[in-house]
């Protein structure tokens, strides 16, 4: 896939995309492609517009101008809930569970959208099989859990939705270094499953090496976009966030 | 969320429509000539020479003749027109605009019409301050029914004094408002230590009991009539078995009523203002199986609110009032028929309402010289009212401090659904 | 969202309203202050003389008093952020003060200006009692307490009957008499006669105009920073230096001090009290004008006041409908234009509020060296010795049998897991929390116990991972809290506005700035803009100036480069290098393991709330425990970064 | 502080009602606990019921929605429509349950309506305002419910002929308590209600999405729960509440008048914060007590004291637990 290499019929299209809070812009002309069965990565640092970008996919911030199609669909006017229901996940920063629900109690209401009762059992059973550390505490109060037990949480919760979608926002942040890569471990787990995967991440290495492609996003603007391959040895790429 | 948006709409439709409606019902018996804006008499101090400094108007200087504008004369009308007292307060202003409507219908005082100027005070001193200076500056208002609490007569009097505004208060019955020498202050209802007195000696000597439980609401007309009633008891040696209080929103008794019922009084004695609320009282006694004999001051004296809202609990219940039953009275009949046609019910606070519109009414009549009316002629016009016939039934006529001339207290029993006068007792002059 | 709009009708109009408000708001801004101040003072003397009606004049003396009501509570609740709703009491002791003490009632007839300041001082003092058990609740569980304490002082004047009149109120007080002149007769001058009203009008704006001016001294002193800074966040207030109780009590005392001052003059002027002034109903009108002007700010309490008093007295005639439109009035304004009638919109906008004068930053160059910590220390004693630390929550045990020494110039780092316990060891250490046991000895001191503001004061001062910066506040501000203890100047000398208190104000400003010229070049540049519209990285430098300005000997810092791109972190390291050179000792929580592994002398790994390792970035980085609970197995840290 | 000090110089003036006298000892308020007993349990039944929507917004929008004794207000006067259609003078057109249930239903019904109605109308659009100003904008819709109701039906109190329905002989004695039948008809209604509440937000989908909302709403957000809707049905559910409350007030007094909601509003956010805000137990929980300490407190000391007797239990009990007697106390994480 080339540099700019425009998808046949990406499940997931940005193009021309703007938000502003107020009179602050945050996103300037954002336009990217998810393509079906891809992990896609978006990198920058803290307030380039990351979290926002997804908030815009997810309907909760509102962009001012540009597009947003998911399988094909328009989904910039729609609600939160419509489009969780026409298939988006997401799994926010910092986790947020609720606590003060137990721990089956968060997944169900991870299934809100879908009314298929049975398949939502099926569904919940499958997650416990996944996650056997939650299965053991199903009616703990989510407060309770660990800080790597949460995140699985977070993550088991958006997959009750059966998403096609998968948006995560920084996974690893506030792990450990050795639960980032337990968590990346599921990552891969759960595209191989079959579902595509956005994850908006600092740890930009951690990030590349799951993902597909990349795009990097700097004050709200695309700056660079490219397989995974070629930004880890990009010099730009290299200086400002790898590190090295 | 497209049908959650229908039903915000049609909810929000539905506010709209029943406020409009409700405006509009409240609208309709509310005809009165107030709605003009006030008029700006000619005679604002603006009109003073111009050259001299004058911050404000200075009442004392305020030339004696104000010239009206032709054919208008201006009362205030003052009290709770709004909140909790609110339920006398527009009983009152009712029957004062309809006392002015029939004295306009008849064609005004000497050829000229009458007009009210609202005053709400909310019951509250400060605001009633306001008013009294609202309507002290207004010139072409030449004298005031109301203020109706105690509190607001407390307040404003010191205002209405500097302006030489003539005030009669329908409901105030605190006595030291009339002890402090404003010349200004009439009032057309019982001193509570004419009215105080009066029941005690009624408990004691004619029913003979010998505990008596004492309730009041914490507002000066119970608490001032309540206490009265303690001292007289007192001094006639009446047990008191209890005297205890309670909070004018308050709507259960039930915690009162059972430690008065453990007390075993003979009576239970409670002048609240409201005569529903009494009524309510009276019903959670009779659910409580509470025996004692009840009595109320003059406020209770309204037949639909107390004795049919209790649902038969008021039987046999006293009460004191400074006049005989306005029904069985042949002037106030018309009054009450048009009244409660009108307005739907009327309290006793009512009829002294309109009394004092047309004593006030009178009293202009006579000042009108040259098509002018002078605030000290109708201050003097209402201070000299004697043996006034009007609908309560007994002359009416004021003293030196501005009281009823005349102290004599009626006593009354609910008999069958309706009130029958027992006998008068005065306890003035004691 | 675009829920307003979807609105539809009116839009037209209500769009050049909101302009108008805005207009108005911005031309008020941009009167020269000494102007508007004159201006103001011209009108207000006029006021008798255009208005030239008693009844009006009664009505602008009326706001007066609602002004000075409005300012105290505002001071309670703009500023402190503390939700009184039992604020008309102080009213009520400061009228029924004078009402004791000068009418028949006992038979005292002090006069007026004795009896002011004791009215005054004794509402103060109600207003601590008040506030010194409920200092502890929060938010709402505040405001029903202080309800139910405003009900009981309520309910007993009307129950206690023979000591407050009861129901019935007291009568008969003494007019105002000030200096041979009664207030409440007339004055003839000659040609010129002046009604009782006038004086009255005369009074209450006097000293309406002596409590704001007050007011704003204190709002623009190190007071109103600290308040402000408590009602944005409490915690970070109290590690700045803050003590957070003494400045509630303060704020509430302020608030029922200038109730008093209300009531005596109230009670002055009407001559009579009662119960029924003092409801529910006052408070809530009260509170209306601090929130419909706009809120938390004087100009905008003023004109609540102004708009409450005058729009009931419009609507008195019609008093039937009076409350069914005052109240559609209410939910319209607050409908429509939230932030109250002069209050500005959102947080965004709010930009350059007052320009730091030029004089303060003149001598600033962008790289001014950091200074080093104040006074000295002797050498041979640790900076800070844990000593078998344990705290538990409930049944969770989150730190356990912590034993570890810092020395003076060392930079040392926590790492584990996430909830291995380091932001507890932090709260520690900073005196957020009590342990359950162990001890902490900071230059040799136990420190257990010792409230956080103390602490602060003594030199230990932290930094917080989700960034606890004062939000509404300038950055110079947020610097300036920082400098709360340094400053000197006491509440007399704030409102008398002494040469002192400027000296003290001009030297914190020239201090604030220079920090900021030392961490962040580009920060002096955006000194007075509101904190939140700065990037992520700037405002954790903004955090840790803020920090530095407290004077700290040890400082605490809570994962300082979390957010921040590898440039940006590699920046901040080299600051922090620079921290340590300059005699700092550093105490670090960070995850970022280049980072760490690069400016450490020495790392402390926890897990499960116990260290399982101690020692240089080396020896951690090879311990088979450290790896097996955090770092796993991938690669090496640190060269990088070096 | 000010009250024992003042009562030591008001005792040699005048016997001060508070003061119990002499035969009027312990003994006598004793005989009346089981009666007061009962007094403050359905006081607090009623409490409750108010408490609850009080509860219920706070827990989800962290506001105090003054107007909600207004809503309860409103529910009395819907039943007080139906009670003086259906009942002629003494006698009921149709059967007594029947009408107690349309009651019911009618005042449920409409005071939901109303309470989404405020919330759509004077709450929404101040969403991300300061907190302080949906809380005038409550306090301005009560004030124009009070007085519309006010202009639209009259100063008076309406009348609900409750004898009708539940005969005065409808009652329950044992030595001196007597429990009459309006009362076992609040207590039985509150409780069902409650436990239907409870269920409701418990065990079904809406009501874990409720409890989500109030936790984390754009969280909550995310996962296809439109909090829009959660916080309409919450208003919804709170307002159902109050006007049921509100028929049972009238049923109970026999009178309802727009001043009504004023104090019982007072009395139900009072209830809340004692049982610990944004917790529906506590609510319950809260109601009960703040009933029970009336009644006791009348009993023991003074009915003109009862307020003051309820607020100093609440202020004694959030100084010793500040955020209720059931409210979580979370430690603020740093």
């Amino acid at each position: 896939m080339g540099k700019s290499g425009q998808l046949e019929q990406p499940l997931l299209r940005l193009t021309e995309v703007d938000a502003s809070y107020g009179p602050v812009k945050v996103l300037q002309n954002v336009s990217l492609e998810v393509g079906t069965g891809e992990i896609v990565a978006l990198l920058g640092a803290n307030a380039a517009g990351k979290s926002t970008t997804l908030k815009c996919i997810m309907g909760s911030v509102r962009v001012s101008c540009g597009a947003i199609e998911f399988c094909g669909r328009t989904i910039s006017s729609l609600s939160t809930t419509q489009i969780v229901a026409a298939g988006v996940g997401l799994v926010p920063e910092g986790r947020r569970i609720f606590t003060r629900l137990t721990v089956q109690e968060n997944l169900r209401l991870g299934a809100f959208v879908r009314s298929d009762r049975n398949a939502v059992e099926q569904d919940l059973a499958r997650i416990y099989g996944l996650f056997p550390r939650l299965a053991e505490r199903r009616d703990q109060k989510g407060g309770t859990l660990s800080g790597g037990e949460q995140q699985m949480l977070a993550i088991g919760r958006a997959l009750m939705s059966r998403p096609t979608l998968l948006c995560l926002d920084e996974p690893s942040m506030g792990l450990s270094p050795i639960l980032v890569e337990a968590v990346f471990e599921i990552i891969h787990g759960i595209r191989r499953e079959g579902t595509t995967i956005l994850i908006v991440e600092q740890n930009a290495e951690m990030a590349l090496s799951v993902a597909d492609r990349a795009y990097v996003l700097q004050s709200g603007q695309i700056i660079l976009s490219d397989t995974a391959a070629n930004l880890l040895s990009n010099d730009l790429m290299r200086r400002a966030y790898l590190g090295v | 969320m497209r049908t959650s948006k229908r039903l915000f709409l049609a909810v929000s439709l539905l506010l709209i429509v029943s406020t409009v409606i409700i405006s509009g019902c409240a609208g309709a018996p509310a005809p009165t000539p107030t709605s003009a804006p006030p008029a700006k008499p000619a005679t604002t101090p603006a009109a003073t020479p111009a050259g001299a400094p004058q911050p404000t108007k200075a009442p004392a200087a305020t030339p004696a003749a104000q010239a009206q504008p032709a054919g208008t004369v201006k009362i205030g009308a003052a009290g709770p027109f709004s909140g909790q007292l609110s339920k006398i307060g527009q009983d009152s202003l009712n029957a004062v605009k309809f006392a002015v409507d029939e004295i306009n219908a008849a064609g005004g005082v000497g050829g000229m019409k009458i007009e009210v100027v609202e005053g709400d005070d909310g019951a509250d001193p400060a605001k009633a301050a306001t008013v009294a200076e609202k309507f002290g500056t207004d010139s072409s208002i030449v004298g005031v029914i109301g203020p109706m609490t105690s509190g607001a007569v407390n307040a404003s009097l010191p205002v209405y004094q500097k302006y030489n505004l003539v005030i009669i208060s329908q409901s105030a019955t605190n006595p030291n408002l009339t002890e402090q020498g404003f010349k200004v202050m009439h009032r057309i209802c019982p001193r509570d230590d004419d009215q105080g007195p009066a029941a005690a000696m009624f408990i004691a000597q004619d029913l003979k009991l010998k505990s008596v439980y004492l309730l009041d609401g914490k507002d000066t007309y119970s608490a001032g009539l309540a206490g009265e009633v303690e001292k007289k008891l007192k001094e006639l040696g009446v047990t008191i078995a209890g005297h205890d209080q309670y909070a004018p929103e308050d709507k259960d008794f039930s915690t009162l009523l059972t430690r008065i019922k453990s007390a075993k009084p003979d009576m239970i004695y409670m002048p609240d203002p409201d005569p529903s609320h009494a009524a309510m009282f009276l019903k959670q006694a009779a659910d409580l199986g509470v025996k004692a004999k009840f009595m109320t001051g003059e406020a209770g004296y309204e037949k639909a609110e107390f004795i049919d809202k209790s649902g038969g609990a008021a039987e046999g219940a006293y009460l004191t009032n400074i006049g005989p039953i306005l029904t069985t009275i042949p002037e106030a009949k018309d009054f009450i028929k048009n009244f409660t046609a009108k307005y739907g019910g009327m309290s006793v606070f009512a009829g002294q309402s309109y009394e004092a519109t047309k004593i006030l009414a009178e009293a202009i009549k006579k000042s009108i010289k040259n098509g002018k009316v002078s605030r000290e002629d109708v201050l003097s016009a209402v201070h000299n009212t004697k043996d006034y016939k009007g609908i309560l039934g007994a002359p009416i006529g004021f003293n030196d401090k501005g009281d009823l001339v005349s102290g004599t207290i009626f006593v009354y029993q609910v008999k069958n659904g309706d009130f029958t006068q027992l006998k008068s007792v005065s306890a003035r002059g004691r | 969202m675009q829920r307003s709009e979807a609105l539809g009708s009116g839009r037209g109009f209500r769009g050049a309203a909101h302009a108008g408000l805005d207009r108005l708001r911005d031309r008020l801004d941009s009167i020269d202050p000494r102007y508007r101040l004159a201006l103001l003072a011209i009108a207000v003397l006029a006021v008798p003389f255009v208005l030239q009606n008693a009844y009006l004049v009664r009505l602008a003396g009326t706001i007066g008093i609602y002004i000075m009501l409005a300012i105290g509570l505002n001071v309670v609740v703009g500023y402190a952020g503390l939700l009184d709703l039992g604020y008309v009491a102080f009213y009520a002791v400061g009228a029924y003060m004078y009402a004791f003490l000068a009418s028949p009632q006992y038979g005292l007839h002090l006069p007026f200006l004795l009896v002011l300041p004791i009215g005054a001082l004794i509402a103060a003092l109600f207003g601590m009692l008040l506030g010194y058990p409920v200092l502890r609740l929060r938010g709402d569980y505040l405001a029903i307490v202080t309800m139910g304490f405003g009900e009981i002082i309520r309910i007993l004047l009307v129950n206690l009957a023979p000591v407050t009149g009861g129901p019935n109120g007291i009568r008969l007080i003494d007019p105002a008499n000030i200096f041979g002149l009664n207030l409440s007769q007339a004055v003839d001058l000659g040609a010129l006669r002046v009604d009782s009203v006038v004086n009255y009008y005369y009074l209450t704006m006097l000293f309406a105009a002596g409590c704001l001016l007050a007011v704003s001294r204190l709002n623009d002193s190190k007071i109103g920073r600290a308040w402000q800074a408590i009602r944005d966040d409490e915690i970070a207030a109290q590690c700045m230096g803050v003590h957070k109780s003494n400045l509630k009590l303060l704020a509430f005392a302020t608030g029922a001090f200038l109730a008093g001052v209300a009531g005596v003059i109230f009670a002055s002027w009407q001559q009579f009290v009662s119960p029924e002034t003092f409801t529910i109903g006052e408070l809530i009108t009260i509170f209306c004008m601090i929130v419909l002007g706009g809120a938390g700010r004087l100009r905008g309490v003023v004109v609540g006041a102004i708009v409450l008093v005058v729009l009931p007295e419009f609507l008195r005639e019609y008093s039937i409908y009076r409350m069914v439109i005052y109240g559609a009035v209410l939910v319209l304004i607050m409908r429509y234009r939230p932030q109250g009638l002069l209050g500005r919109g959102a947080r965004w906008s709010a930009k350059k509020r007052q320009v730091t004068p030029a004089s303060s930053i003149s001598k600033i160059t962008s790289s001014t060296k950091i200074e080093g910590p104040p006074g000295c220390t002797p050498d041979d004693v640790p900076m800070l010795e844990v000593d078998n630390l344990s705290k538990a929550f409930g049944g969770l045990q989150a730190v356990q049998g912590l034993t570890f020494t810092v020395r003076q110039g060392e930079i040392v780092s926590i790492i584990g897991p996430n909830g291995a316990g380091k932001t507890t060891v932090f709260n520690l250490i900073s005196g957020l929390y009590r342990p359950s046991a162990g001890s902490i000895k900071y230059l040799g001191r136990p420190i257990v116990g010792v409230p956080p503001h103390k602490l602060a004061e003594m030199g230990i001062v932290r930094t917080f991972q989700n960034l606890r910066l004062f939000a509404d506040m300038t950055v110079l501000e947020n610097v300036m809290v920082g400098l709360h203890c340094m400053l000197k100047a006491g509440l007399l000398s704030i409102v008398l506005k002494t040469a002192s208190f400027r000296r003290d104000e001009e030297m914190a400003r020239a201090k604030a700035v220079a920090l900021l010229g030392a961490l962040g070049h580009s920060l002096i540049d955006r000194r007075d803009d509101i904190v939140l519209t700065l990037t992520y990285a700037d405002r954790r430098r903004v955090e840790i100036c803020r920090a530095l300005a407290c004077g700290p000997r040890l400082l605490l810092l809570d994962e300082p480069v979390a957010g921040m791109t590898s440039a940006e972190a590699q920046e901040m390291t080299s600051q922090i290098r620079l921290l340590r050179d300059a005699g700092y000792t550093v105490l670090l929580i960070e995850h970022h393991m280049n980072v760490v592994m690069g400016i450490s002398d020495r790392i402390i790994v926890l897990d499960q709330g116990a260290i399982i390792s101690e020692g240089t970035p080396e020896m951690v980085q090879n311990d088979e425990r450290v790896i097996e609970a955090y770092l796993g197995r991938r690669r090496s840290w640190g060269k990088a970064a070096n | 502080m000010l009250g024992s000090a003042c009562c030591i110089r008001v005792v040699s003036q005048q016997a001060l009602p508070v003061s119990l006298d002499e035969e009027m000892d312990l003994n006598l308020a004793l005989a009346q606990l089981p009666q007061q007993f009962v007094n403050g349990i359905t006081l607090g039944c009623l409490y409750a019921l108010i408490a609850l929507g009080y509860c219920m917004v706070y827990g989800v929008l962290e506001m105090l929605n003054f107007a909600h004794g207004e809503v309860f207000m409103v529910g009395g006067y819907l039943g007080w429509a139906i009670i003086s259609n259906l009942v002629l003078g003494v006698t009921p057109r149709t059967n007594a349950v029947l009408i107690l249930v349309i009651m019911l239903l009618v005042a449920m019904a409409g005071a939901g309506a109303l309470g989404v109605g405020i919330e759509w109308f004077a709450y929404r659009p101040l969403r991300g305002a300061s907190r302080l100003a949906p809380l005038i904008s409550a306090l301005g819709v009560s004030i124009f419910l009070q007085n519309a109701v006010m202009l639209g039906l009259g100063t008076r109190s309406k009348t609900y002929q409750t004898m009708a329905l539940i005969p005065r002989d409808m009652s329950v004695s044992a030595g001196d308590v007597t429990i009459a039948g309006t009362r076992i008809l609040i207590i039985v209604v509150s409780i069902l209600l409650m436990f239907a509440l409870h269920f409701f937000v418990q065990r079904t989908k809406w009501g874990t999405a409720m409890r989500a909302t109030a936790q984390d709403r754009e969280e909550a957000s995310y996962l296809g729960i439109d909090a829009n809707r959660v916080i309409s049905l919450t208003f919804l559910i709170g307002s159902m509440l109050a006007g049921a409350a509100g028929v049972l007030v009238g049923l109970y007094y026999t009178q309802v008048d727009f001043m009504m909601g004023y104090s019982a509003g007072l009395k139900g956010f009072t209830a809340t914060v004692l049982g610990g805000i944004g917790n529906v137990q506590g609510a319950m929980l809260g109601g009960l007590v703040l009933g029970l300490v009336e009644g006791l407190g009348a009993a023991f000391i003074s009915p003109a004291y009862k307020d003051i007797i309820a607020f100093s239990v609440l202020i004694l009990v959030l100084l010793v637990k500040p955020s209720g007697i059931l409210g979580e106390n979370l430690p603020e994480k740093v």
